[in-house]
């Protein structure tokens, strides 16, 4: 079997899992989450140092040689906070890769699709690595991608909603129409929402919130490892199509 | 002394007090951290040799737990 | 980790994947995608041999040491059809399972319910273990129970269709008043559908004509096998439940 | 505009809205309900008077002259206490119609294919007008037929649940294989569930909760009664099919 | 019962139902089906007169004392021809109001939302009434209700594809932020689908091809028409929610 | 005096005692159940010439309600 | 005689053609259309006051059926 | 000879053909097939003694792909 490689802006994976590390209940359930989903990009978040209580640095927990920190500017309300963001992530001193969201409504955290494009032309032209996080827009994915985006990565739902791919048509042409790859991003709650996108095609999903807040989280990451392989796998192998009417699978007559 | 804000709260320093200082008295690694001065993102080679100045607005931000 | 073990009629297996045999494009094809499956049961039916040309026997492809054959009723129209072919399977000298099919309408296969509970409880008396293939309907499922039958085996969607759970509220309610394992047996076109079966607790699936009627079926069967594999884990891991808001993944405030 | 005339048991209909009296918060609005609705058809359960409160009994509210009542065995367990039922309807001097219901379980109230069958079987023969309550099980809707029955009526949902017509594919093989009219039972919470019924080809659907529990049950019977017209309309007038490519509705070039 | 009126930049109307008039096989069907739909705003195209066949213009079918006329931008591939055409269309002398479309890909014939929002900003500067046609994008609605837009209209799925509201969770959003009317603008195929869309508490919708192109348009407006009146009463009428369990809507005991 | 059950409840009348008195004690219009002996369903026209009794098991059933 | 554009195709008008004549040429009722010169759309009540020029670009634009 | 019918086809055999014979006869291994004769199921080490009559209905079965 020829090895099957994800290459983001010319950057090569074998896992098309990208974790997220928020809402975890330890950093060791963390750490045992990422080695057992296989992944081999993390995504982080920026915040202030609370001061009177500079804990434990998540840096600490992951190798940055081994996995590619993808910091996010969560919280941005607007292109300029994401801007600020991103260039604080990049003087961290790791690759300039930079998750751009823009979330201006804290309630569905919904992305702005004019700020986003905004912001991901300026990181663009400033040298960034830029995977947007969008509504699942064909045109807007169009525009991105024309802007020098290394990803899209269109919603599949409300970000932790757990609700799998609603947004199933859109999806369907952004992945028809794009050339760089195509990240199912938010809303993924189970291992086959996670294998059914990568069966419509996409080239990799980010799960958080299904991993991290599960029951048993690294069980489950091990799960959505599973899933991953078994979507691509399938969008390989040539799955059958849908059909109105049965077909056997044993032989009609006796 | 002179009067700075760190993420958001007021603090007396003494004077030539450094970035580096600074990140040693909240006991925080240089390493683990960036540092935004008046909306400015400061170099980390740069922290031995930055002063703070009177009224500077210091950001230190950490990664953490994201999505 | 503990093994995971799925108990059909006191019997053990690993697998919670049940293969169908039917429509492999050659017999070598069909033994690797056995393997590819990791499954350890898989379906035949029977047939009358073409005497003038009595080919290739399909149980020299499959060890019946290593996996339990389980011989189908598939081309009956009724009870006394299904307990004819059921004697038949047995006289084979193999265990004396049977996977009870009444499908008197050729056009969509759908089971009767009426015969189907008659045979089973024919030959639930003579000693059959019974695996039934019902519609999804939690009283016939009950009914199929309480007479004696090892599993029941509701249909996802229409055989061959591809079309996955569409019968998702009765399933639900069949897995969840069911004391033998439930087992989906049809209508599961890709292995997202397989991971769902799972996910909801049903305890394991059939497939048939989305492994042998893909492009590649031995690749196809490894994607059911992993996905089935994370259907089964998320359901243990604990998976989280859907909400209407968003749940942010990276912490609200900057 | 030709008469679109429904016919079941050779008794002529212009509406093709069954109303259920249950669960209404007073007689008088259930009167009202009824004739917003324009139903021609209500149905009514049997249950032991309360001897110390021999209340209002509903036929004071419903003229039998101008509804069709349609008494049910809803309560039976078996085809034995549908039976029963069936005849105590039929000594209240009314038309000889029984709605059907054999539900062994309260949980969901699902119908026994079994017993249904057998009930229908013995109430065809004693020459009643049987009208069964059935999962959207096609061959059990043959059979049903088959045995004399006025019409099928497979559920869309559980009774109650509101979540509309989940057993889609199930349904559309009914409508398509049926002689006499299917009525769609329950679960259809929405007036637009009520109107998709209607544009599958269903002849009819029978409403209850959905209006008698609403904030205005006698608009809702009107909002009901307007959709149910809208749907049949829709069925008659041809509507267009899904695509999967955009049609443009303004000419493509300016 | 009080009128219900809907309200689009302070002209009152009592009809829900937008209809397009693309497509119909002639005017006399289409001013049937104006006619029949009860429709008080119908939207048109704007194209170069065809100088060798300068044939019926529409506005000799369509009275604009009785209909409000809203031209369209369709054809626009960027916010420079919209601005352009919408200004063409005041010219008609007609009220200055424009239904904006912005689509630069002819194969889906989606929305940009970016020149859509910098097209709606310019209009509404320039006194229109703005009408904007949009992805089911909660921030973008947002923003283009904040820029002065009379309405926003997201599409349920692609336009013509008739497979209704597939963007479910976003209106929701949508019509719980907007302080403006919601109009549901693209891919209502059927008139459950119309229906569908008022009882999730839309204030309009807009039809063309489901119409247009239906096998009798006359007929089908009426249905719409109905839908649309059915599902606007339900909403005000209060209806039950869905629920996982059954609801008996007899007595349970006997 | 003989004793009955009525809709479950025990009940004791007079010797004689046709459906139809035991109807008017209840005060229940004969148009409006039907009543059903040991399993038997009764006809209506029949009520008052049928006398109950000893250990009959009587059903009044009405119509209420229902889906 | 001036050569103009109308809808993309060459014409050759006479001096001091006005809108209203072209219209007229093509038969238009000046109810039913838009025009635009180089861009900037006319009033309706000009078209009888202006004239075309030498390379004018004419739309002459009309409302049809859309959705 | 003897007339019987085989899988549906007439077939003229010798008197005293058991089934074993029979199966030698198509060549057919008696480990992969299933026999009946006249609606009734053969035990599989009867084959060597049990002899075809006239009119008998041999059905032989194999199995085969099926889901």
């Amino acid at each position: 079997m020829k090895r099957d490689i994800l290459t983001i802006a010319k950057r090569k994976f074998d896992s098309r899992l990208l974790l997220g590390t928020g809402k975890f209940s330890s950093p060791n359930v963390m750490k045992g989450a990422i080695a057992a989903s296989g992944t081999e990009i993390v995504t982080v978040a920026l915040r202030r140092i609370d001061l009177n209580d500079p804990k434990d640095h998540i840096l600490g927990y992951i190798n940055s040689k081994k996995y590619l920190i993808l910091p996010n500017t969560s919280g941005a309300k607007n292109a300029e906070e994401a801007v600020r963001l991103a260039k604080i992530a990049r003087s961290f001193g790791l690759p300039a890769w930079i998750k751009l969201e823009v979330t201006p409504d804290p309630r569905y955290l919904f992305p702005d699709p004019i700020e986003t494009l905004k912001a991901a032309e300026i990181l663009v032209k400033e040298g960034f690595t830029v995977l947007p996080y969008i509504n699942a827009d064909p045109i807007l994915a169009k525009r991105l991608q024309d802007a020098g985006c290394a990803t899209v990565m269109p919603l599949g739902s409300a970000i932790g909603s757990a609700k799998g791919i609603k947004t199933k048509e859109n999806i369907a042409i952004i992945i028809e129409q794009s050339i760089v790859p195509v990240v199912i991003d938010a809303g993924l709650g189970t291992p086959s929402h996670a294998a059914e996108a990568l069966e419509m095609g996409a080239d990799a999903v980010l799960i958080n919130t299904a991993i991290a807040a599960a029951e048993n989280p690294v069980e489950m990451a091990d799960a959505f490892r599973l899933a991953v392989m078994a979507g691509r796998k399938a969008y390989l192998a040539g799955m059958i199509s849908e059909a109105d009417m049965a077909r056997a699978s044993s032989p009609l007559h006796l | 002394m002179i009067k700075v804000i760190v993420n958001g709260k007021p603090l007396e320093v003494k004077k030539e007090t450094t970035i580096a200082d600074l990140l040693s008295h909240y006991k925080i690694s240089p390493k683990v951290c960036a540092v935004e001065r008046n909306g400015e993102i400061l170099e980390r080679n740069e922290y031995l040799r930055i002063m703070v100045k009177e009224k500077d607005i210091i950001e230190i931000i950490r990664m953490m737990g994201g999505g």
